[in-house]
């Protein structure tokens, strides 16, 4: 180890990612017990908080290099944590933490075998993803980029005897490869012409390097779509719905809520840090990508009836949003209002870190759902708050706060997207000024149809009565469950009361990115971005209110009125005979949806008979990107190798002839 | 070392007759291509071992290279004695001397045969005209001997008819390097000719395995290792 | 000494074998004398690295920094592989599939393969190298027919004829070479001497020598696998016994493109043009490419990875055809890499096709379930092979394709197709092998996976930790091919 | 300073006390309109109180949720009534919520409405719910869309700070605002459960949304819902007047103007009452899948609104 310093931050996260590696080699020898398997989980989520921690270091103190020779030979391993690292860090240690200390208590009830092969790959992807934000030189972003997807895979497989399971993990890996392919090209376009060898590859060389403008867009698509591919952006996002309900819960925590926030920084990384000019129709295309996306993916969201591919349309949904912001700041910083651009990216990186925390709690509450009732099927749930009132008061917060609804976290970073879209007016295209009213209201039509999802989610998992006579057996998580989600909660809680201070603390990030930071004008308490008179929200003193006039009408109310409460049935406008299936199914509560966004799926629907005993309805809504894109590159790949194969057809004197024709044409065109 | 500017007069008649055995190879290549009959096709490629090893002995002998004289007599040991008789005795034992289907035309290969001769004539003609050797005009032949080994092997669909275009393409090579450089160094003519030995006692085995599993010697059965 | 030791150990331990290859500890004998020859081109490579390039012999044998790598990794390989083939032939004859007879032809053949490829790689005659591969081919061609099934017969015919014929052409080339060179070396065995020939390759006569090196290049090409000369190789890789197969794809695949390379240096002094680099371009081009689309249409699994074979020899010889210092440099760490990481493939699928009975890829399931060892094998090393960081495949093609961009941007496209093509084929196939259910019982015995670990652990070493002194090595290489 | 927390107060108070007068006043018209006898303007407070003072019948199966819901649901709508200007400008909370956090607040006490619904597990409950997100999801992007409309003209998403710009603005046809407010009139009627998008009055399984929603509620919990119900209608017409029809809100130190205030706010809402009434009674229920139709339209015309504004008066 050469140029550590003191105690570096970069050192420090070091220590982090040696520490996750360490576990997960460990875990090889000791694949046979149980006890020391899951005692590494604990010791994952401390070392997740250290990197917490040390990325908070990273976003507070100035920005810290460090070469580790390995790796290639005359291109060690260059790591580098500045602010943006810093920021994502946090986002990674804080969404560690409170998955591994679930995963403790969620994966002691795996068979051995499944066990030692999360247990290996695990720590292994909290290295991988850590590595990638710490990576300065091309060569090793894509080591640890694609040692993210690999170790991802192999978690996403670790049930690998379901042929669902492998093929959503063959699917999620070709994803991740063309991605990787796409990150390739776009480092290869970045490669600093000013340095020669291997040196090109590093991003000091990268961020001097000059390039043409169309270079420069070339190097943008390239990343776009390489992290895109990553992110869910539609049209690459089909691995998704399928990758993240195949894993384990913890692990589609850590996916949706952590990894595809690394596109995020990619992106980030790559369009304002590596290339040093921007075009304003990138941000254009990132922004209409990214609508598309968050329309898509809440429409998608809402049809489902698969608790966890449900979550995982949401994430689609939420990178959407992400993105839109993302696009938006560029547009900002193009047109050299930095100051708003600071605005749109505080709303990026405040959505990346809140969806990583409510998106992990509802993936791992979703795990406590699935483990109590064996099933990811609404039609087989329903009423658990009841059984699992746990699970169900914590996953009530991440609900709301993913519907965007005060006084939580999601809440905070839509209102800010919201604000950075209404100050567009005044930009110098014109056609921006149009479009952009257009975008500001699919936003909104996006976060309302995200509450639609969330009440269909929560409603028909944890309220009204089971949908299974089984469910009466459903269990409370255990303790250590419980603690990872009251962790997860307890951040959406806070992150959603207190954003002035988490806007203090990410702005370093903002302003390496941005240029500047995103000034509050309200003080501690009131988050005012850029002018008071403007717009002002301030989650607190609106909470303390709501509470106060909350006590305050029950006080009331109780103090005045004393009556009677009673229990009996329910009173069904008088109708007697109440039976769980009456209620409506995730399939009737995503009926309306399909009815007007019909044109955006295909619907397979599977009626009952009239003679059926147990008359079932099912309908299941297919991604039109399938027929438009995915199936028709298939067959043009099958047709194109079948041709190929012709060429193969066992003579051998056909084969001398090839030989012959080479030789042949070969010579004349030498002569 | 006698130069070729120098002694044109004891060059001529002597390169004359190398110039005949040259067409004379060429002719042998061509009847190969036509030849039908497996037994012929043998004592063609007996033939041209003959025909090769006398030219060489001729330009050994006028210009002095001795040590194509190894060269000559590893030719006329091995492919004007032991390979065809070796095959003969491959063609009685397993019985396969019947007619030699050509999956071409007749004409149709001769025709590609001429072409190819043309073809390698002007691909010859810039090198020859480098090279040193008092023979050096012939190095178009060899070139056309190579291809048209080459193009019968295509056209072949029996085991043995190919296994003797190889042997001719060998013959075309071992000519040419006789006539555009005077032979190869003995090193790698030993070399050449141990491999070429082994080729064929390992082509002895192969046809007696081929026979076995095949019970017949066409190629047209072994046509399943494919794609589609 | 070392030099003697290193192609006399296997000439003699083909010799024993011969006649002892029958015997109860031949297997053992057949390891104990690759490990011999491991330990001599180590020592070997060892004195190389610290003296430079040096001549044995008068001149006939020569040893740089390019060719005393491959003698490396060709004696690492071969030692590998008799380690793994000892249980794996012994199961092959367990099952009936071979006598003992046969089995000591195999041992002997083995060893003289190995000679055939270590002198053609040590020696400095042009000629020699041509003989020697012949060698090798002959060597090779009775493995291949060695479980005497039409299939193998078919196999070992095709590759026979059509590496004869090719190889034929390329000692046609080298009569061109021989001629070039005799114009300015004279006459005699010295003009045939790589090094001297390249002490003066820019005063050979450039119309012969590209004339010469086509035919060079489809004869050599042949055996290295380039489309459309590549129409033995699957068939070959197919039908022989597994060890075979891994020999064939890791190390004779890579000494005949070490010949075309050898060639190509003179060629490139001699005609101060991009020609010779431009036609491998092409060449591996179109291996990449069309390789790719054929793995699409495998079911056969040994079929399968020798055109991942093909596709990987394009990869280098698209390398190399490039040139420039680090596109050869990846070139021959994809040679490397590529050898590695596809024997220790073919380790891991020798074991499931002896297990599962066929090669069939829809009869082979569940290695995970029948022995982990197995089954992590295969995953890893297809992962490998499919270019997935961290293992140094991924390096070796990152560079490559980095360089393409920048050097000849029209290449990208299809090499990242093929690639992705490649990826989804292979990976499609080999995550059902490894993991989907499976009915049959657990491996009753332990099979050799030290090898196939090994080639992993050395191919992720290269992936993230390379040596330096590696590098160096690699460096005055890719210096040597005139980089 | 203490002046505004006095103002506040009051004014919060008020719009809490005088919500049930509103939907009297608007049941009044609608009777007569109708051609039936009135009901008392003091009905909506009987009923509050008889609802009150009634034996509260729980659902076996309800949860705490389903208790906590009506309280939840009240103090938000409390809370909106604090940050609408009715009287006067000068208020000192409303820098703690904007207009899009007054959305936020309806969407909270909307999806606590709607969980609450889906509780007992009941058929007519989870339709309701289904119902009243689908009207929701509709709706709340075409009311952010009018609020932006008219944060554009105005530069500010604070209700004071936009109520001030447009009572003080120069006399100007703002088409632009005239497109908002027809699509805030439409929102207004889905959001608040009103004919022709639900019918507050029935209880009809093919054609409720809300009623839907609250049929397992008794008691007290129901007369806080009802409550709400009329403080939403209540906040909904401030904001509506605040927005459209700005003049007469005291502006910020000015206590003089007070009194006039008042007056003006209570002739607005009875206009406003009116005029609900009215468009009440001359449509007709439409189909649940017209909604969307409806809503879509509110949309369109915000949306036409703010693009209009860009192509105007900027």
């Amino acid at each position: 180890m050469s140029e550590i310093t003191g105690y570096q931050p970069v050192a420090m996260v070091w220590g982090g990612v040696l520490c996750w590696l360490a576990l997960a080699l460990l875990a090889i020898p000791l694949r046979a017990h149980k006890r020391w398997l899951l005692a590494g989980f604990p010791l994952a989520a401390l070392t997740g908080l250290w990197v917490a921690a040390v990325g908070v270091a990273g976003l507070l103190l100035p920005a810290s290099a460090q070469i580790v020779p390995v790796g290639f030979p005359g291109l060690p391993v260059h790591l580098r944590l500045d602010a943006l690292s810093g920021f994502f860090l946090l986002l990674l240690g804080m969404g560690a933490f409170g998955v591994s200390v679930y995963a403790r208590g969620y994966f002691q009830h795996m068979e051995i075998g499944e066990l030692a092969r999360l247990a290996i790959w695990y720590p292994a992807f909290l290295a991988a993803m850590t590595l990638v934000l710490l990576a300065n030189d091309a060569y090793a972003f894509m080591v640890a980029w694609e040692l993210m997807a690999l170790s991802s895979y192999f978690l996403v497989t670790s049930d690998y005897r379901v042929e669902e399971i492998r093929k959503a993990g063959f699917l999620y890996l070709l994803m991740a490869h063309i991605g990787a392919v796409a990150l390739l090209l776009c480092f290869g376009v970045l490669q600093g012409n000013g340095h020669t060898g291997d040196a090109a590859f590093t991003f000091s060389a990268m961020r001097h390097g000059v390039l043409t403008p169309t270079q420069a867009s070339l190097a943008f698509l390239f990343a776009l779509i390489g992290f895109g591919a990553k992110a869910g952006l539609v049209p690459l996002h089909v691995w998704l719905p399928e990758a993240h309900p195949a894993a384990p819960s913890p692990v589609s925590a850590l996916m949706s809520g952590v990894m595809l926030k690394m596109a995020l920084y990619g992106l980030l990384r790559v369009g304002f840090d590596l290339l040093s000019v921007r075009q304003e129709w990138w941000g254009v295309l990132v922004l209409v990508l990214g609508l598309m996306t968050a329309l898509y993916g809440v429409i998608f969201a809402a049809v489902q009836s698969d608790i966890k591919r449900l979550l995982a349309w949401s994430s689609i949904e939420n990178i959407g949003l992400i993105f839109t912001g993302l696009g938006l700041a560029i547009i900002f910083s193009v047109e050299g209002k930095s100051g708003l651009a600071a605005l749109a990216l505080t709303a990026v990186l405040y959505h990346a870190l809140n969806h990583a925390l409510f998106k992990s709690l509802l993936f791992v509450g979703t795990g406590s759902v699935l483990h109590a009732s064996g099933t990811r099927l609404m039609s087989g749930l329903g009423g658990l708050m009841r059984k699992m009132p746990w699970t169900g008061w914590l996953m009530l917060l991440g609900v709301l706060a993913i519907a965007g609804l005060p006084p939580l976290n999601g809440f905070v970073s839509e209102w800010l997207l919201l604000q950075a879209f209404l100050f567009t007016p005044g930009l110098d295209l014109h056609y921006l000024n149009m479009m952009l009213p257009v975008a500001t209201a699919s936003v909104a039509l996006v976060i309302a149809l995200a509450a639609y999802v969330m009440v269909k989610f929560y409603g028909v998992v944890f309220l009204g009565q089971p949908r299974n006579p089984a469910l009466k057996h459903a269990h409370e998580a255990d303790i250590w469950q419980r603690m990872g989600m009251l962790w997860l909660a307890s951040a959406c809680v806070l992150l959603g009361l207190l954003p002035s201070a988490v806007i203090v603390l990410i702005s370093p990030a903002v302003q390496q990115v941005a240029g500047r930071v995103l000034t509050n004008d309200g003080g501690w308490l009131v988050l005012a971005p850029m002018d008071a008179a403007r717009a002002s929200y301030a989650p607190l003193p609106f909470w303390l209110a709501t509470l106060a006039v909350l006590l305050l009408v029950y006080g009331l109310v109780r103090f005045r009125y004393t009556g009677r409460v009673r229990r009996s049935a329910a009173w069904q406008c008088g109708f007697p005979a109440v039976t769980a299936r009456m209620q409506d199914s995730a399939e009737g509560f995503g009926q309306p949806i399909q009815h007007i966004f019909s044109s955006f799926m295909q619907v397979d629907r599977q009626y009952p008979q009239p003679q059926d005993r147990t008359p079932h309805y099912a309908s299941v809504s297919i991604d039109q990107w399938w027929h438009f894109l995915y199936l028709p590159i298939v067959a043009a790949t099958n047709w194109l190798s079948q041709q190929t194969a012709r060429l193969q057809h066992g003579r051998i004197q056909w084969y001398l002839t090839y030989s012959f024709i080479t030789l042949l044409v070969l010579l004349v065109f030498v002569q | 070392m006698i130069s070729t500017g120098a002694s044109g007069m004891i060059s001529g008649w002597y390169l004359q007759i190398v110039n005949l055995l040259a067409a004379l190879l060429l002719l042998i290549s061509f009847a190969m291509l036509a030849q039908r009959r497996v037994a012929g096709l043998i004592s063609l490629f007996a033939w041209q071992g003959a025909a090769l090893a006398v030219s060489t002995a001729i330009v050994a002998v006028f210009t002095a290279q001795w040590h194509l004289l190894y060269s000559v007599a590893l030719t006329l040991l091995l492919k004007v004695m032991i390979i065809p008789w070796f095959f003969y005795r491959l063609v009685r034992k397993l019985g396969m001397s019947r007619d030699v289907e050509p999956l071409l035309n007749h004409s149709l290969t001769m025709l590609t045969g001429i072409v190819l001769v043309i073809f390698a004539f002007n691909l010859a003609l810039p090198i020859s005209q480098m090279a040193g050797t008092v023979m050096r005009s012939t190095l178009g032949i060899a070139m056309a001997c190579v291809l048209l080994s080459f193009l019968m092997m295509i056209t072949r669909t029996k085991a043995l008819p190919q296994v003797i275009g190889f042997m001719a393409m060998e013959n075309g090579i071992f000519f040419a390097a006789t006539s555009a450089t005077y032979g190869m160094p003995l090193v790698v003519e030993l070399g050449v000719a141990l491999d070429v030995l082994v080729g064929v006692f390992v082509l002895g085995i192969f046809f007696f395995q081929i026979r076995e599993t095949f019970e017949s010697m066409d190629l047209r059965q072994m046509e399943k290792r494919k794609e589609h | 000494m070392l030099l003697y030791g290193l192609l006399g150990v296997p000439l003699v331990g083909a010799l024993l074998l011969l006649v002892w290859g029958h015997r109860r500890l031949a297997a053992e004998m057949n390891v104990l004398f690759s490990f011999i020859t491991l330990l001599f081109a180590v020592a070997l490579a060892v004195r190389v690295m610290r003296a430079g390039p040096m001549e044995f012999d008068g001149g006939w044998f020569f040893m740089d920094a390019f060719n005393v790598f491959l003698v490396g990794l060709t004696a690492l390989v071969g030692f590998t592989t008799a380690l793994f083939s000892r249980p794996y032939m012994r199961i092959e004859c367990a099952h009936g599939r071979l006598t003992m007879v046969r089995l000591r032809l195999y041992h002997a053949s083995y060893q003289v393969f190995i000679a055939a490829m270590l002198l053609a790689l040590t020696t400095n005659n042009m000629g020699i190298l041509w003989v020697s591969m012949e060698g090798a081919t002959l060597a090779t061609v009775l493995l291949v027919s060695l479980y005497r099934t039409p299939a193998a017969l078919e196999a070992a015919w095709k590759y026979f004829i059509l590496c004869g014929v090719g190889i034929a052409q390329a000692l046609f080339g080298t009569v061109l070479l021989y001629f070039a060179a005799e114009k300015v070396l004279g006459a005699g065995g010295n003009a045939l001497l790589w090094t001297h020939l390249n002490a003066v390759k820019a005063h050979l006569e450039p119309t012969v020598l590209q004339l010469a090196f086509v035919f060079l290049l489809v004869g050599y090409g042949t055996k290295v696998g380039l489309v459309p000369l590549h129409s033995w190789l699957p068939d070959a890789h197919a039908e022989g016994p597994t060890p075979i197969s891994a020999v064939l794809s890791g190390l004779l695949l890579n000494v005949a493109l070490y010949a075309i390379l050898r060639n190509k240096v003179l060629v490139d002094g001699a005609l101060g043009t991009q020609l010779a680099g431009h036609l491998m371009m092409g060449f591996g081009l179109l291996s990449v490419v069309v390789a790719s689309f054929l793995i699409r249409q495998q079911s056969d699994v040994k079929r399968m990875f020798a055109y991942s074979s093909i596709e990987h020899m394009g990869m280098m010889t698209f390398a190399f055809g490039m040139g420039g210092a680090v596109a050869v440099f990846a070139g021959l760490l994809h040679m490397t890499v590529h050898a590695l990481t596809k024997s220790a493939i073919f380790f891991t699928v020798g074991h499931a096709t002896q297990k599962a009975g066929t090669q069939l890829m829809s009869g082979i399931r569940g290695l995970m379930g029948i022995n982990p060892g197995l089954g992590w094998g295969l995953m890893l090393g297809t992962m490998s092979i499919l270019g997935v960081p961290p293992f140094g495949v991924f390096t070796s093609e990152f560079l490559i394709v980095t360089t393409a961009m920048h050097e000849h941007g029209w290449a990208t496209p299809f090499l990242l197709v093929a690639l992705g093509v490649a990826f989804a084929a292979i990976f499609g196939q080999v995550q059902a092998m490894v993991f989907a259910e499976t009915s049959l019982p657990r491996l009753p015995h332990q099979p050799a996976m030290t090898p196939v670990f090994l080639h992993l652990v050395l191919v992720l070493v290269l992936g993230i930790a390379m040596p330096d002194w590696l590098a160096v090595w690699y460096r005055q290489a890719a210096h040597l091919l005139g980089a | 300073m203490s002046g505004g927390v006095v103002l506040q107060g009051l004014q919060t108070v008020l719009a809490v006390l005088a919500a049930p007068l509103l939907t009297g006043w608007t049941n009044q018209c609608r009777a007569r309109l109708q051609g039936r006898r009135p009901p008392p303007l003091w009905q909506s407070y009987r009923v509050l109180h008889k609802l009150f003072l009634k034996e509260t019948v729980l659902a076996k199966e309800a949860s705490p949720l389903f208790q906590a819901t009506p309280y939840v649901v009240f103090s938000c709508m409390v809370l909106a009534a604090g940050i609408v200007p009715m009287l006067a400008n000068d208020l000192p909370f409303s820098p703690v919520a904007d207009v899009i956090a007054l959305v936020g607040i309806f969407a909270l006490a909307r999806v606590f409405l709607a969980l609450a619904a889906m509780d007992v597990g009941t058929a007519f409950g989870t339709l309701g719910a289904r119902r009243e997100m689908l009207v929701a999801f509709l709706a709340e992007p075409a009311l952010l869309m009018v609020f932006f409309t008219v944060s554009l003209i105005s530069h500010s998403t604070q209700l004071p700070l936009m109520v001030h710009v447009l009572a003080h603005r120069k006399f100007a046809i703002y088409p632009s605002l005239a497109f908002a407010g027809v699509a805030f009139w439409m929102v207004s009627v889905a959001e608040n459960a009103r004919i022709p998008v639900d019918n507050p009055t029935t209880h009809l399984e093919l054609t409720m949304i809300h009623e839907a929603m609250i049929l397992e509620y008794s008691g007290r919990y129901l007369a806080l819902i009802e409550w709400s119900v009329a403080l939403k209608l209540f906040v909904y017409s401030a904001l509506g007047i605040a927005l459209f029809v700005p003049w007469g809100i005291a502006p910020v130190g000015d206590e003089a103007a007070l009194p006039l205030a008042l007056l003006a706010l209570v002739a607005k809402m009875a206009v406003g009452g009116l005029v609900l009434a009215v468009l009440e009674t001359l449509n007709a229920k439409m189909r649940l899948f017209r909604v969307p139709e409806f809503l879509g339209t509110a949309f369109l015309l915000a949306v036409l609104g703010m693009l209009i504004h860009f192509l105007l008066e900027s």
